[in-house]
């Protein structure tokens, strides 16, 4: 599973991708999210705040009941804020 | 049409290159943002524009065909820049041109409110106490929620 | 600023100059009028549009000056064509920059609208049989009564 | 009182403008209306439908009520059409 972290996010955690297989039980976003919590501080300082994480699964938004399988590729990102003013 | 780029654009060639010898369009709504030196009332100087190569250029395309689905368009054009910018520059352009001024100026602020919630860019301005990552605005959801049927 | 001109207009050059040095400026939201080749269903060649010199210069101050009463706006320019043009030639541009997009996008919107019922410009196209007078369309009073308060 | 005619009523009239010197009694647009389409058939045919003709009074819209007098500049047209599409 290729894991893509953007903005602080990547900051907290300290690195922009990585590969990782975390075991069958993590089949959804939320169980991802708190399996990568157990991963260490930076981890855990990223997903703190939930309400300002979004997630995309193979580049598309998604909820965190969606399902993550191996071979997707999984972003964590803050609420956008490109456009302009 | 939708385009990624460091590189800056020129609004004129841009419009000229889309319309040219489609005489079917009546109406051009454009649409460019530019790089404030103020926000939230404070003093930004250089800004970096951070995004998601590969999901910027899906979800774009998803926006300008939606787009397209709703308006009776001739044409259309998304350029979204990224990287280092500074007040004053240009970041994004729209254009939605259509033989009715009405469907290229609703799809076009169509298109400007869900870039601004939809499209994976993160803002990082420099500021006099360091850089500092822009928050979204709770005003841009809803200016987009209003387009939602 | 106004400007009514028999001569075209560069859109990026008004676009770079009326934004130039005003890094307060967030969103430009620009709108450009071109001469379609059909309309109401025939086709149509070059047109001629005359305009009341004197009362267009009023009209259109007194728009720009109510939309710059009505939005938070940095900088608008209106520019109006007369004489004779051919389709895919450009007849109006509006310009409106402000520190946030809806006040752009808005306040063109507005300007597009009133030119549309208020500014004393009338069309004659060049029709296969002979010149004919363009009727007002209802919609346009419409889409203009929408901004009445 | 300088009179300026657009569009088709400029050509049913036959001409883009004139002075002309009305009575007293010619008090307001309508009664300004009235009195040229007794000038001649041109007149009469470019005002048959006042619903189609719009008036100025000064280079402001007036409604058909408003006074005139001399030193005025009145004028009639077509409803606009400028814009675009």
């Amino acid at each position: 599973m290729k894991l893509l972290y953007f903005a602080w996010l990547r900051e907290r955690i300290g690195r922009a991708e990585e590969d990782l297989a975390p075991p069958a039980e993590v089949a959804d976003v939320a169980r991802l999210i708190d399996w990568l919590k157990a991963r260490g501080p930076g981890y855990a300082a990223a997903f703190a705040d939930l309400r300002v994480v979004r997630v995309a699964v193979n580049q598309d938004y998604v909820p965190v009941d969606h399902p993550v399988r191996a071979g997707d590729e999984v972003a964590f990102f803050p609420p956008v804020t490109g456009g302009s003013a | 049409m939708i385009r990624v780029q460091t590189e800056d654009f020129d609004v004129g060639a841009e419009l000229k290159a889309l319309t040219a010898g489609n005489t079917a369009i009546g109406g051009v709504a454009l649409f460019v943002g530019l790089v404030r030196d103020m926000a939230g009332g404070q003093a930004v100087g250089a800004m970096t524009l951070e995004h998601y190569p590969g999901m910027t250029e899906r979800q774009l395309e998803k926006i300008e065909a939606e787009a397209r689905a709703r308006w009776p368009l001739d044409a259309t054009l998304i350029v979204h820049r990224h990287g280092r910018l500074e007040p004053g520059d240009q970041i994004v352009l729209v254009i939605c041109a259509s033989a009715h001024r009405e469907a290229a100026l609703e799809a076009c602020a169509f298109l400007i409110d869900w870039l601004k919630t939809k499209a994976p860019f993160w803002k990082s301005e420099a500021t006099p106490e360091g850089p500092r990552w822009v928050e979204a605005r709770a005003e841009d959801d809803h200016a987009a929620a209003r387009w939602q049927r």
